[in-house]
């Protein structure tokens, strides 16, 4: 036992991902922390969306599978597999078997590279940054032959029109990141780098957030970033290659059960790892607020108190909904369940309050949190706005985006020049 | 054995040579142009292998800076996208025009 | 005028031709649709996503109300006018009972008519909300219809409470009302209003000026004002396109004429101008519940009709200013209890007509806007 | 990130790579043969990085990968027709085809057995650190930009071929 704890920690002491250390048994727990930690993350997000969108819907969403819904993700999931699969008869049977894993692969294959704190992350690529747009922008390709392979009008426009709206989008979105790949290089010896966690650093030494940086070309390059990093997930208001009303579910119409949800979860983790990269390259990834203003001991500790105090302000918000609800024997199990599940949030707090596990921990509370803040923006996005039309998502993908990320890639260049 | 098991530069020429057969073998053979102009693309990257390899070779004699194949597998990366915009262009143009997709068909110099 | 004549895109189907021939694309929508509103069938001839032409395939939900009605008495038939329009079941009834008063020459009580008018115009609101809702959500604003439908509620509260049902509700009686107001009815009204004032503003904060509703609305689905007439399209499509026709002021019927309200006009006749022009309905009819709620005579409501009713021969033509546009009964008596011919010119019918010169040259997605805008009840539509 | 497992991991690329063009120049389906290039492509990106050309790897998975085969992808949908794959589906040269081809297997075959000399078989280990630098620095480095003429070239080539591409596939400009 005291063999394992020592290994461990001297683990994390080092100061390499497990990738670049060749260390083939934490590279394997990190992949497996990694999968098993976006699962989940896509199951509470589905269950937070649900709620969320709920509530500024006026109504309250999942209700009764569990307290206040907290089994409905699980039961749907059930229900998913249990589905029988079906597929059309006209339909291309290996094109449209192989379509959704090219999707959850190409989802989940981008996080290799996300670091999650200076030594969590799977690995560290000279090319990180080139790898997750390349990667990520192989789902196209999955979503385009599962369109084309279902063999059916909706789901051929479908594909099509996301074929079309994602590459659009990828050249805006290069053209924000190279802005940010030029300031990283904005340091005395003068070499940028492509890797996650050189830019983190970069930020680290430069004393700011890269949306700070040369206000507001920065601001500005992360604008543009964030639309179209909305367009390259498929969400509202750029979801018409789903679009409901009008191509009932767009390139994903003839899919059922297992199949359909693998999709649900590329969609998902694909909104969890563009939103890791804006985290990465504009907000300083996994560091916590003012890392050079506030520094000190005492500072330091008290930010590392925001994650244990995170989970016990979970904690008491589900203490609280567990009195508040119905005194009734039929929803006795609900009680002692959300109950449970608050001693559990509250834990998990105590835990995380005890200052040699919150150091280990923090960085990657800050990293979760800003992507929480970015998972929430599409929530809300998908509360307040109507869809665009598809000719004016490509007037403002290639007219506004194109250009305006042009410019800001010309004057961060002169601006950093001027700096040099 | 010993030959199978150190990947030399050699061992990247020859998948080289054998993807770029293909290629050929594709080029020469199929009749649907687009597959044709996909053998066109494994043929690139059969050229790309070897100039990377080529650039490892030359690094252990020059030193990590020489990279001049990889820059070179860049440039062919560009043409590569250059042709498949340009021939799929064709393509399209002449699908609409005589509506076929087949090589032996396009035997006239107009439409 | 442009021509409104459909290029049958059944007629000019070609199936060995492919998406790149776009012009042949022929796209089926519905009956089974989430955005057709029923079970509209719309078959799209597409150059890309570019309309050419569409037809409508409708009948789905034909129940033969019209040949029903030669088969009941004119009693009889009062419940199953409700059936055709059935978000706003009450203005059905309101234009069916003032035909037969019509062809039997009576007329209702004045209380009778202020409840009637406080109904009729309620019932306008709530179909408006419906329409906004939904129509917002073909464009994918999701959140207007939970609001609007927590709005309407509070109207279908009130139906419930005055006559027991919510929908379909059978409201009036020929020669007046079966029952008289319940207890509260008054505040109940005016509570209403001054609740769902403050709503509609919270509808428009989410809509009016958001940059995408403009743009998915703004220059949509354009119809000019004399295209309007030539196809005989009423209500606020007609309105929206610059031609001020209601008939509460221009053939007023029930007691309109006693309440002051506006008639909204758009000028460019897009979508969004009928969503304005419905917006600013919504307010005005809160203007006349206003008024009517606070004038509400006492008498009688129920005038003097026989037990059983014989109108005299002749026949009637009778429209009234439904929620969709003008709904008229065309009712022919032969004397006996059941009427000869019993003839509904349905607002959404007729402006199903414009849906394909509205959709030319426009997109897939503007075909879903446009279905949303011209506001059609399949139940209407098929009867 | 040193490679590791060497030996196995090239076998295993190679092996996907020569599976996949044998699956891309059989496939009657051009969607099929599309999907097989992708794999193919894919795995030569694995086989840049294990000759520790990472960045060439990511241009590879990005531009072909991403782009040039969604293009293909678009482009076999827009155009397929089910009757070609009932057709012939190799032209009627393909007997002198395949000749032509053997013979350039048999060239190759010759030069790399009489020239295995010229390459050694040295194992070349060098750190991959500033393989996206030193990529840059050829191309427009100030004192090292040998290729920063060629550069603008491939720009005005990618210009070109935009217009070209546009000329040919629109119906009327």
């Amino acid at each position: 036992m005291h063999v394992i704890i020592d290994y461990i920690q001297s683990y994390l002491g080092s100061d390499q991902t497990p990738g670049a250390a060749g260390n083939w048994f934490w590279a394997t727990v990190y992949v497996l922390l990694v999968f098993v930690g976006l699962s989940v993350a896509v199951i509470a997000m589905n269950w937070l969306e649900r709620k969320i969108l709920a509530h500024m819907q006026v109504r309250l969403g999942p209700m009764r599978v569990g307290p206040h819904g907290l089994l409905q993700p699980i039961a749907d999931a059930l229900k998913l597999l249990l589905k029988e699969d079906l597929i059309p008869s006209e339909a291309d049977k290996t094109v449209f078997w192989i379509a959704p894993f090219i999707v959850v692969l190409a989802a989940f294959t981008v996080f290799v590279v996300v670091p999650f704190g200076p030594t969590h992350a799977i690995t560290d690529m000279n090319i990180g940054i080139l790898f997750m747009l390349g990667v990520s922008s192989l789902s196209v390709l999955g979503i385009v032959t599962a369109g084309w392979a279902s063999n059916s009008h909706y789901p051929l426009i479908g594909a099509l029109r996301s074929s079309a709206q994602m590459v659009s989008y990828e050249v805006a979105m290069g053209l924000a990141v190279v802005s940010v790949i030029l300031m990283t290089s904005l340091n005395p010896t003068g070499t940028g780098t492509l890797s996650m966690i050189g830019i983190v650093r970069a930020q680290q030494a430069q004393g700011t957030w890269f949306i700070f940086k040369f206000f507001p070309l920065g601001l500005i390059g992360f604008f543009i970033f964030a639309v179209a990093m909305v367009a390259e997930t498929n969400r509202a208001p750029f979801d018409l290659p789903e679009a409901e009303s009008e191509l009932t579910a767009g390139f994903h119409t003839e899919y059922s059960g297992f199949r359909w949800s693998l999709f649900f979860l590329a969609e998902y983790s694909a909104m969890i790892a563009v939103s890791s990269i804006a985290v990465t390259l504009w907000l300083g990834g996994w560091l916590r607020p003012f890392p050079n203003a506030l520094q000190g001991a005492r500072w330091d500790f008290f930010f590392a108190l925001f994650p244990g105090i995170t989970f016990l302000f979970l904690g008491a918000l589900a203490i609280f909904s567990a009195s508040r609800m119905p005194k009734h024997p039929y929803f006795r199990i609900q009680t002692l369940g959300l109950a449970g599940f608050a001693a559990v949030l509250v834990l998990i707090g105590a835990v995380l309050l005890y200052p040699p596990v919150s150091r280990v921990v923090q960085d990657v509370f800050w990293f979760s949190a800003k992507v929480a803040a970015f998972m929430y923006l599409y929530i809300w996005y998908r509360g307040t706005f109507p869809r665009y039309r598809f000719d004016q998502l490509m007037k403002v993908g290639w007219k506004v985006l194109l250009p305006t990320g042009l410019a800001v890639l010309i004057l961060t260049a002169t601006a950093g020049f001027f700096v040099r | 054995m010993d030959a199978m098991l150190h990947i030399s530069t050699l061992h990247y020429l020859v998948l080289g040579a054998a993807l770029f057969l293909l290629g050929v073998i594709g080029v020469l053979t199929r009749r649907n142009i687009v597959i044709v102009l996909m053998s066109i693309e494994l043929i690139l990257n059969a050229v790309n292998l070897n100039l990377v390899a080529f650039s490892r070779y030359w690094q252990g004699i020059h030193g990590a800076t020489a990279l001049h194949g990889q820059v070179f597998a860049i440039f062919v990366i560009t043409d590569a996208a250059a042709e498949a915009a340009v021939g799929l262009g064709i393509l399209i143009a002449f699908f609409r025009n005589k509506e076929t997709v087949n090589v032996d068909e396009v035997n006239l110099l107009k439409w | 005028m442009t021509d409104p004549r459909t290029l049958s895109p059944l007629e000019l189907e070609n199936p060995d031709k492919t998406y790149l021939d776009a012009n042949e694309l022929i796209i089926n929508m519905g009956p089974q649709h989430p955005a057709t509103h029923g079970v509209l069938r719309v078959i799209l001839r597409l150059d890309g996503e570019k309309v050419l032409g569409l037809e409508c395939v409708i009948g789905y939900l034909h129940r033969g109300v019209e040949k029903i009605a030669e088969n009941r008495t004119y009693t009889m038939f009062n419940p199953y006018v409700d059936r055709m329009d059935y978000v706003a079941a009450v203005s059905n009834g309101l234009g069916y009972c003032e035909a037969v008063e019509k062809l039997l020459s009576v007329e209702a009580p004045p209380r009778a008519q202020y409840i009637r008018v406080i109904l009729t115009e309620l019932n306008r609101i709530a179909s408006h909300q419906l329409w906004l809702g939904t129509h917002a959500l073909d464009i994918g604003a999701i959140t207007p219809l939970f609001y609007t439908f927590r709005d309407r509620e509070e109207i279908l509260k009130i139906f419930e409470k005055y006559c027991g049902a919510r929908l379909t509700t059978h409201a009036f009686r020929i020669g007046g009302l079966q029952y008289e107001a319940y207890e509260g009815f008054e505040k109940d009204v005016k509570n209403f209003v001054s609740f769902v004032k403050p709503k509609i503003d919270e509808y428009e904060e989410l809509l009016t000026t958001n940059r995408i509703w403009l743009e998915r609305t703004k220059g949509v689905g354009v119809i000019s004002g004399k295209d309007c007439i030539a196809l005989g399209v009423t209500g606020p499509v007609l309105r929206a396109s610059g031609v001020k026709w209601d008939i509460r002021k221009a053939l007023p019927y029930a007691n309109y004429k006693n309440f002051d309200f506006e008639v909204p006009i758009g000028t460019n006749g897009d979508t969004y101008d009928r969503y304005i022009v419905r917006m600013i309905e919504m307010r005005q009819s809160l203007r006349i519940i206003e008024q009517a709620v606070g004038g509400i005579p006492e008498g009688p409501i129920m005038a003097k009709v026989p037990k059983v009713m014989k109108p005299p021969v002749g026949e009637v033509y009778h429209s009234i200013e439904a929620p969709k546009g003008e709904l008229g009964y065309f009712i022919v008596s032969d004397g006996s209890t059941q009427p000869y011919r019993v003839r509904v010119r349905p607002p959404s019918f007729v402006n199903l007509q414009a849906l394909d010169l509205m959709c030319r040259n426009q997109l897939v997605a503007d075909v879903i806007a446009v279905i949303g805008t011209l506001d059609i009840v399949l139940g209407e539509v098929d009867r | 990130m040193a490679p590791v497992a060497t030996p196995f991991f090239f076998y295993l690329l190679a092996a996907t790579m020569i599976i996949g063009g044998v699956l891309v120049i059989t496939r009657k389906n051009a969607v099929h043969s599309a999907l097989a290039l992708i794999t193919a492509l894919l795995a030569q990106a694995g086989i840049y990085l294990m000759l520790y050309a990472p960045f060439v790897a990511g241009v590879q998975i990005i531009l072909y990968a991403g782009g040039i085969m969604v293009l293909f992808l678009f482009v076999i949908m827009l155009i397929s027709i089910e009757r070609t794959e009932k057709e012939r589906q190799f032209n009627k040269q393909w007997l002198v085809g395949i000749a032509t081809a053997g013979a350039l297997g048999g060239l190759f075959i010759a030069v790399y057995t009489k020239g295995k000399s010229l390459f050694p078989e040295g194992r070349l280990s060098y750190p991959e650190s500033g393989n996206t630098q030193g990529v840059a620095d050829l191309l427009y480095g100030q004192h090292t930009g040998t290729y920063m003429f060629s550069f603008e070239i491939a720009s005005l080539l990618l210009l070109v071929a935009i217009i070209g591409a546009v000329v040919m596939a629109k119906k009327r400009i």
